[in-house]
């Protein structure tokens, strides 16, 4: 206990929670400072292809050791199951409507690339290693959490917005390509492919996630702001347990698929982390008639910031405790 | 100058249904339209700013030029798609140069 | 299609300004608007571009769908914020689907 | 509040043109005038979108407020510019404050 | 002087100057190079960033030292009082309305980052080391001069337009709200926190402000154009002559301080420079009937170039003089 | 050539080619993978400053020896003469109009830097040096095959839109213009100016230009898409030999002025690689009726992928064969 609260303050004070932390009070004192939307973009971009590039060279150098093919299995059955748990949490703490609680369920069972890239770094800082293929299985983890979601939807009666172009977007999402794509690529020219643009990806990686977690910090902040009241105490509740529920039944997955320490927590991260990018998107289209406000606030107000500032370092300190690594 | 009577329609809608919009446009035989990026806004869901977004947030404006004639099909066609959405169409009267484009 | 009699205000001002024009429209209980983007321009007071820009410089144009009867309350208050401003206010007669959401 | 009768003249054209467009307007003593970006569009020659485009790719759409009476001088000033290239033109009766500006 | 002249040589032949002179070049020969707006911005923010970050970790290591806050106080009160002198010297070079002579006084009183993040480029080529905390102080004198300028126009009766949204505005403007950020973000990750992003805000830095200043002899130039005739020669003697009037206050101040060379530098060229992104938002929102043409040329077409050609060498020589650093 | 094989494959698994087949991938199967049109301006800005200061840099510590203005004035013959070989190859492999047919000649006749700029990262690569130069060969061969394209358009009766904006837009592109101004910037501060801005241009070079030919895929795939159907066989077969053809130019003018084995390689591909962005906006105005749908599928799907993956490694290799280099 007292090693994850002095892991948890001395992960508060990086300047990746820090920055988040000024965009958050940046955008809560209605300052003007903003991040433009290509400027955005391009950082989530260099993000996901960086992560997804190291990913792939890590199992070209290491192999895989024939624990991806579970793991990404593992990871698919998590991301269907874990919205029938947090669609039956929404019900017990909210007032939600079906529609809302569903949609809030898919962004659980999804993960939160950025969520987990800060994992990466966090482990990275404390020279902990972790499978490379993890990349593989949060791209794995994305989509399945909506079919779930969809279908707590349709097996109450409203009707969702379900066509085939809706599939297609979902599976070939941008961040999803983006990220098994450069996977690929990293697994392709491996060592010598990092030679080439090692110091592209590796060097400036926490220095743009900085700025990317400003932007976050902002959004965050202003959505907050703008959401005042779309959430109840329940709700906020939500918000803080649900990860903590996903992070164990990450925990118990991992052990079992036996992966290392940086593994474990890796895993954890992705089941106790909230989508807000694909998952959205994907709802607007779906689920028109849910409240973007209730499931971004949550997702991106609430879960996310406790994830980044209390969840990470806890979920390392633990999966170290109980893999022994 | 020769001008033309014509419809503009503009249609403001969420940046993730656009594709679907202008598929059903085109389905309808709407084929001339122009999208304009929209950096923010306000409705009854509340006020929302494209800054510093990642995904496919926020909205586009969808500007149609038509022939009178063709109003009603491309408006059934495009409340097919905005329906269940947030959003907003407006009609107005315009008239147009070079008609046989239309 | 149905459509319902509205007025379309397009309001193009400096970009420093918008919120206060938005804040004023909300507070004179017009609380639908889109912001579109502006690239350039030019005007009694000379020609500009948006390349480049770093500031808040540049201007934005903010559109309003609104019932008739509610035209005067917003040119009203959105005189007051441009009264000693750049830019412009046009209002155009247009017809609105989905009446309801005005 | 007073408003005046206008034109609202709004041309869509190829962003390789914008400033022989507008350089035509200027000569023809329309100095007010506003450029919108495009991000995208269909017409006779295809679909396309600015996304990832590095040249002068793409479209820009000029909004001109003008007097009635400047109407024609205006169009053939856009029009001999237009003529042999993509793009649409659309005039819209519209009014405007402070016609002192025009 | 022959120093002075050697090392303006030295300067003018630095990849950054002649960046700028390109950008000029090009937009004065109306080429269609462009920077598009988001990078430009994306630039200002990764720089601002950097800027304060540096800041903040030098007064981490090497501690304030006392002289912190007298620095901050003098800035502020430099930066309220630079404006008058302007007012005045206006008054006597040019026939401005009182109206545009203030619009003009509050950009001088005010500071332009980009200036002293030059200023600090050239320092650290030089090896002068500077207190950290300049970075605290170049904060502190972007905001009083508009103060002063604003009372300059109430006091001749012209009406203002100054609501409380306006002093948030520019009390709590994106580069004042990103440079205290992350000079606070600095300050409390220390070493340690650079240590991990160091790569990314140092060895990009230099390379990242060519292309900064590429973009700023674009606007510059293209400014220049649009606002042929607008600037007579007294206004064109104003934009040369006050910065340095603000640099020998800013010596002043520097040295009563008892600054170091680099420190005296800095400060000189905080006070001899000229604001050209907070200060012209604000006259836009209180002064709109002020002239933009008149002060934005003012500033970024004359002052800003006079400053990185001539007068940032020639402050860091007199500094190094007069402090015998 | 079992040496030309071996390169090719190497050469297709390197992060670059991968990128580009990634997007184009992507684009082909409809993700909604992009990347912001102010992210790719930048890298494309970037990329041009980068490899412009380097070629001058190198000029300024070995010297041009005397080839450079040969080089130039051999470049600028080259690029006023291929058209005609494009344009009559047309003729015969395709029923292009007579407008088509030019606007066509006038991409193959001019160059594409980012194929240069790949070619450059490869010879880097495989440790092969070439002449500094070649960046203000690049840039002089940018514009000349505009003016024959012209000439054959104006010959053939069908009146052409020339008039004086188009030629300064032409000369003062934006690409020229910072390409040719980074070279003389190199020239000017040398061995120091890249000593303070090395780990900008250089380190990260490589990785820029993988997110850079990833959005140049999803591009060329989007058009590929839209295009179906314009290319015949025949202009299909166009896109993959005229290369070839400009090649043997290429070879032979390198040859012939002595050039190093990188330096020729350089040259082949200079005169291998069709336009793509400062040609077809010159196309708009000066040819609209031209169908930019042929030449912008032709010039970036066709012939663009066909040197990346096949053209420049023959390219080397048959450089290096020919130059005993
Ligand atoms: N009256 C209106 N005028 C212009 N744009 C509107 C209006 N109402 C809504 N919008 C736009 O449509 C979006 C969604 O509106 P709503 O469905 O009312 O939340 C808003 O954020 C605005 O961009
Ligand atoms: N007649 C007009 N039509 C369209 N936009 C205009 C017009 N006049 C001014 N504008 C826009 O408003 C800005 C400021 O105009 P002005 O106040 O005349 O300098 C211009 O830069 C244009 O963007
Ligand atoms: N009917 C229309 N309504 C709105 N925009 C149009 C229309 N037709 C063409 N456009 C715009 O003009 C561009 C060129 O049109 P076209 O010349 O028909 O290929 C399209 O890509 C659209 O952006
Ligand atoms: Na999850
Ligand atoms: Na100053
Ligand atoms: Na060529």
């Amino acid at each position: 206990m007292q090693d994850i609260l002095t892991l948890a303050g001395a992960n508060l004070l990086t300047p990746m929670i820090l920055c988040f932390v000024l965009g958050l009070a940046a955008a809560l004192a209605r300052s003007d400072l903003t991040v433009p939307e290509a400027a955005a973009k391009a950082m989530s971009i260099y993000l996901l292809f960086a992560i997804g590039f190291k990913g792939g060279v890590a199992v070209a150098d290491h192999g895989a050791g024939g624990g991806m093919i579970a793991a990404l299995l593992g990871g698919v059955v998590l991301s269907f199951g874990l919205p029938f748990v947090a669609f039956g949490l929404l019900a017990a703490l909210t007032r939600l409507s079906v529609l809302d609680r569903a949609a809030v369920a898919a962004h659980y069972g999804s993960i939160s690339i950025v969520t987990f890239v800060t994992a990466t770094s966090v482990l990275a800082g404390a020279g902990i290693s972790s499978e490379g293929y993890m990349v593989a299985v949060a791209a794995a983890m994305e989509a399945p959490a909506i079919i779930s979601a969809l279908w707590l939807v349709s097996r109450s009666g409203t009707g969702a917005r379900v066509d085939a172009g809706l599939w297609r977007e979902i599976l070939l999402n941008g961040s999803i390509v983006l990220l098994v794509g450069s996977f690929v690529i990293g697994l392709l020219t491996g060592a010598e492919g990092m030679a080439r643009i090692d110091a592209f990806i590796t060097a400036p990686f926490q220095g743009v996630l900085c700025l990317f977690l400003l932007d976050m910090g902002l959004v965050a902040g202003r959505g907050l702001r703008g959401a005042r009241g779309v959430l109840g105490l329940g709700a906020v509740t939500f918000g803080v347990v649900m990860p903590m529920i996903g992070a164990a039944f990450g925990l118990a997955l991992g052990v079992v698929l036996g992966l290392s320490a940086g593994g474990v927590a890796l895993m954890m991260t992705l089941a106790a982390s909230a989508s807000y990018i694909a998952v959205p998107a994907a709802m607007r289209v779906a689920l028109p008639e849910a409240n973007p406000a209730v499931y971004l606030t949550l997702s991106l107000g609430v879960t996310f910031p406790f994830n980044l500032a209390i969840g990470i370092p806890a979920y390392v300190a633990i999966a170290q405790a109980m893999t022994g690594g | 100058m020769q001008t033309h009577d014509a419809k503009r329609v503009e249609i403001i809608i969420e940046a993730p249904m656009e594709s679907r919009l202008t598929g059903a446009l085109v389905k309808a035989g709407v084929t001339g339209f122009t999208v304009l990026p929209v950096l923010g806004g306000s409705g009854r869901s509340g006020q929302w700013t494209r800054e510093g977004q990642v995904g496919r947030a926020g909205m586009v404006a969808v500007i149609c030029l038509i022939r009178p004639e063709k109003l009603d099909g491309l408006l059934d066609a495009a409340f097919a798609v905005v329906e269940r959405h947030i959003g907003v169409v407006s009609v107005t009267d315009t008239q147009v140069l070079r008609a046989e484009r239309f």
